[in-house]
């Protein structure tokens, strides 16, 4: 699969890999893509391009405004995987789809599958889609080459883990704590603990999400993980300070 | 085969991985009980002697007369404790929630009714409770937060998305996934993820169950039709089910037509040509949605109605053509409330006012001979801000700003 | 001899001479009535279809523990059809009336309670409809004169005397003996002139004779002790009845103390030493009046409660020490009403939770395997604006400001 | 009995008799002074004076307001039975008590027939107490000698009537409709038709009231009743016109 390799390729290079988060249309597109050429030429690893959807129940409070912005101003999924598609051919770096199920449902899920592909779009993470409901996903996954990114979460057993990395590729994304995105992580035992619990259960990437904010966030990580990802933290950057201050906080991050 | 939780190929459980192992919980605790003779016995009892089941069946003798058709019977799920089936529902879930050994409880809701009856249930059986509640209906049922509030319970103003009831859920979702340790999500109605439909249904069977027996002691025969109201479905799920194999029997589900299905200011899901198939909320169904599969507003006089999704396991039975679906005004639902308390004395509900407007239009043209049966979900006393807003009264309208000025000087 | 409408001294029927023919009718249908077994079986069955008699008896656990010492039963009068006690007279009048062949009914109404029971029951017999209403209720009680009104029934507000309840009681008898030919006066509680007070006792002892069968079958013996509101006197009356006979278990029935006995601002008539033997509106018995037999204002936070008079056969059962008579002040039973509302999820209704109040002050002192009944005559959601108001709630009184504010702007 | 001999005698020598009323303290005790005066000067043959009770149950809206305000006005069962004397004294016709059973009851049955004997005040009429109620009442009256009176009403049976005539002394007091004081009595067959009841039903004279207002009604009477009984009509005209114009309202009846 392109994404892992391309993963493990650049992983050989750093002790630590950076993804990192936005919300396409929030602010707005012209905006979004400012802060990905930020991104990229700050040495962001691979990079999550969130289609908005009504209902994000896996999002917290700032993503969840973005959401909700981006599409009260009108944008359409269209606009989305055009941006998307232009992001891909303009950067060399990996871009993802995250998204909630009933996009991919309502647009077709195997045209959609089909369309991300076209566009270069490497792996999606789709936080409301179980691989028990996903079947005719995971089928098309395969058929279209795209990583279909799997979730790991504090309260996943061994067993489940390993069911879940059977179904993974790309990258294990490892939801930090218990919560929704946007609160603080503590990185105590029990979080070192997990982290161990994951690598045992997958030989695929670590990708390390929710409540990572800083340069010291991403040390804990540094060792455990194989990549630490940046939502949140950089939606709040340019809302507060604009897109120009992604570089540097990227920058600075590792 | 049938995947497990799946109505026809509708339903399922679209979850965040981090519910994975509540769910597990939820559903192997749901099932021993189900297997457990002595858990149903447990819930009869306590819906017998904390609510008053069986609710009984009222012969409507005058609105009977006044159509001239059918004989009309109403299932009176108004006289529950909290004042509507909503309390069915969460009773037995709060027996669950003994047997899972957790200490809180959380909650959306709409019109506040399913808020009430969970605050209830939480004070009864000793849980924390939070509520969500959409900014708009927190504002709109103030009625329903005091008595929420004053049951112990913290009420959460939803600011996000609609503000209402499908914004509500979400922010319930959310609370749980950061502490489905300590607690369990109490949903409202027969949607959301497997087990919810089943489980609530199952609950909610008692309805019919009762139904069943009453109409055949009552009436000698099966009715002809049986008429409910439709939100997420759970009141009607709760009758059907006493009517599911009697395929003589018609049963139809009545939802929110609104300003009308033309105007789209509705909540008319299966019967309207607006919803299309989706999945949201952790289930698949027939929503309210835009052709990007974003969800839409909708709009009912009954705010327990006004919901984008409804029932898999309805959606089923609609596509299966077991269930007939048709939606009432707001305006027909103002007409028939009036009817029904000049007539009968009796008040449903702006919701379950719904299910009277089409046994209305229909009763005349069945024989007298015949029976139906409306499912009261609720009562309408709870409404009066509501009800005496749309009714435009003039001396509530008084009294209301006479109360504001008095409140004002303080 | 004992004259027939006497309990000991208390009682009779000091009615003007244009009704004696009135009440030689009424006399004589109560006693066919009576006599008649299938009268009291249609009575039973039209409460069990069109209320949900018989009403649980729910065994509040938590209460319970809390006290630590009796069991704590509650009977759930407020479950009835309109939410109160008042249904079982009103619906067994209402059948009366049917026999009277008369087509009218009037009413007299405090808190609006009784005034809603007899406008539903009008609506479901198909008789014309007047209540009485003191004009400070009238202001009050705005929610329910509007559901007085939907229900087809004509609200007029009594201007004369202090405007409450014993005016609205006069003004009924006004009408009456205008239109005693069409009309039947549907006496609220167990006061006025002979056959009411029997009339009304007969009625409301379903209550009793249900609790009685409940206690013994949920609980294996009689309650210690049976505690109930008394405003005129009929729920108390009504449970007192089931055990009447037993003569372990001790009635206590308990009054408005409202701002307590020594400010005078109350209406305790037997609790109290401000009342003294007394007739008026039709009968005799213990009255709050002066020295010059001018009936006194009274106070209580529960209008139910707020009235000079009460039932002649409870004055009686005092005289003779089979029921002892306690009261509860405005401040004693908000306290009891949260504590109620949190432990056991149930909304006592203000008049009810006065015999909460005692009920809680006894329950500890009584041994764990001794039981204790509660009459829970209504509920309390229909007080809301009373409720809210005494618990002086902030975002009550703000949401009450802007609805003002939106029909200020109409 | 005194009350019968003297309206008896006072009819021998009248087409009709006329009785008034007044509701003492109403609006004043002075102007009931004066209003008495005006009704004895211009030959009024009884009145009654009415003692408020605050529930007056019998009384229509016109005499409810005038127990009201005299009871709000602080007047005490006491200075009634004070001004009763005084007029008793004063003038030469009988006075009777109207009221309420309460206000005898809190007073003690016995005592208040006493001093209403020892005032001078010929008879009672109780329109809340009916004879089965009034057996101590009705001993009393015959112990001291005051007549307590008797109400048909047009529900009255003849049987009825019989038997309340057997209890009554004084005059019968025949209520000329359903209903309270103060409205409108239409003098059709059905009226006449129960005068003649009355009539057949009681050799005690029969006084006719609720409802007299003119001379006109007064006329009506004639032949059929003894007295016709003037009430809420001159309370209106001292609320209308002052005291001053009852002499000649009174005057112009017959
Ligand atoms: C009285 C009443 N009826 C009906 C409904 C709709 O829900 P459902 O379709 O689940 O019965 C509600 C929801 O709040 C309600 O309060
Ligand atoms: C709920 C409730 N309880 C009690 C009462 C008092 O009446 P009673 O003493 O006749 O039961 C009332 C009267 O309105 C009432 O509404």
């Amino acid at each position: 699969m392109q994404l892992t390799e391309t993963l493990r390729a650049r992983r050989a290079e750093k002790d630590i890999l950076l993804m990192t988060h936005l919300v396409l249309g929030y602010p707005s597109l012209a905006v979004n893509r400012e802060v990905v050429r930020q991104m990229v030429d700050n040495g962001v690893d691979c990079i999550e391009l969130q289609i908005p959807f009504s209902e994000p129940v896996a999002d917290g409070p700032v993503i969840l405004k973005a959401n909700q912005e981006a599409i009260s101003h009108g944008l359409k999924v269209r606009e989305c995987l055009e941006f998307a598609a232009e992001m891909a051919a303009t950067h060399k770096i990996p871009f993802l789809f995250m998204t909630y199920y009933n996009i991919l449902f309502k647009y077709g899920v195997e045209k959609f599958f089909k369309k991300a592909k076209e566009i270069g779009i490497q792996g999606f993470i789709v936080p409301d889609l179980p691989p028990e409901e996903g079947e005719e996903y995971l089928n098309l996954a395969k058929k279209y080459g795209i990583a279909p990114v799997m979730i790991f979460a504090p309260t996943s057993t061994d067993m489940r883990m390993r069911e879940l990395a059977g179904y993974g590729e790309g990258l294990v994304y490892c939801v930090a704590r218990r919560g929704v995105t946007g609160a603080q992580t503590t990185f105590d035992a029990a979080f070192h603990d997990y982290l161990a619990h994951c690598r045992a259960a997958t030989n695929l990437p670590l990708a390390v999400g929710f409540g990572i904010a800083s340069k010291a966030d991403v040390e804990v990580l540094k060792g455990k993980a194989d990549m630490a990802v940046i939502g949140t933290a950089t939606i709040r950057l340019v809302e507060g300070k604009g897109p120009e201050a992604v570089g540097p906080f990227i920058a600075g991050l590792r | 085969m049938i995947k497990p939780g799946y109505y026809g190929q509708w339903g399922g459980a679209f979850i965040p991985e981090i519910l994975y192992e509540t769910f597990r919980e939820l559903n192997a605790t749901f099932a021993r009980c189900q297997a457990d003779k002595t858990f149903w016995q447990e819930y009869v009892e306590l819906m017998s002697t904390y609510s008053c089941r069986p609710t009984p069946l009222t012969y409507a003798e005058n609105l009977s007369r006044h159509f001239g058709g059918a004989q009309i019977f109403i299932k009176r799920e108004d006289l529950n404790h909290t004042g509507a089936h909503k309390a069915n529902n969460v009773m037995g879930q709060g027996l669950l929630v003994k047997r899972m050994g957790k200490k809180r409880v959380i909650a959306e809701t709409g019109a506040g009714q399913h808020g009430v009856a969970t605050a209830t249930m939480a004070a009864k059986f000793g849980f924390a409770c939070t509520i969500y509640m959409g900014e708009e209906d927190v504002q709109r049922q103030r009625p329903n937060v005091f008595w929420m509030e004053k049951l112990g319970a913290t009420v959460v103003p939803v600011t996000s998305g609609s503000r209402t009831l499908k914004d509500a859920i979400n922010e319930a979702f959310r609370d749980w996934v950061a502490n489905m340790d300590t607690t369990h999500y109490v949903m409202g109605t027969v949607c959301g993820p497997h087990p919810f439909p089943a489980m609530v249904a199952w609950f909610q069977s008692i309805i019919g169950i009762e139904a069943r027996k009453q109409i055949m002691q009552h009436f000698g025969k099966l009715p002809a039709r049986v008429y409910a109201c439709v939100g997420g479905g759970s009141n009607a799920m709760g009758i059907f089910q006493g009517f599911l194999d009697d395929r003589e029997v018609e049963l139809i589900g009545v939802e929110a037509g609104g300003k009308g299905i033309a105007t789209k200011q509705h909540a008319a899901r299966l019967a309207s040509p607006d919803a299309s198939p989706g999945v949201a909320q952790g289930y698949k169904t027939m929503f309210l949605q835009d052709s990007d599969g974003q969800m839409c507003d909708t709009h009912s006089v009954a705010a327990g109605l006004d919901y984008i999704g409804v029932s898999p396991i309805l959606t089923d039975l609609w596509e299966k053509g077991r269930v007939r679906f048709a939606a009432a005004t707001d305006a027909e639902v103002m007409a028939a409330l009036d009817l029904t308390i000049k007539q009968e004395g009796i008040i449903p509900a702006l919701e379950s006012a719904h299910a009277f407007v089409h046994a209305f239009k229909e009763a005349g043209s069945l024989s007298k001979d015949e029976a139906i049966i409306i499912n009261q979900s609720g009562r309408g006393d709870k409404d009066i801000f509501t009800i005496a807003h749309a009714f435009d009264d003039p001396s509530w309208k008084a009294f209301i700003r006479e109360k504001g000025k008095q409140y004002a000087a303080d």
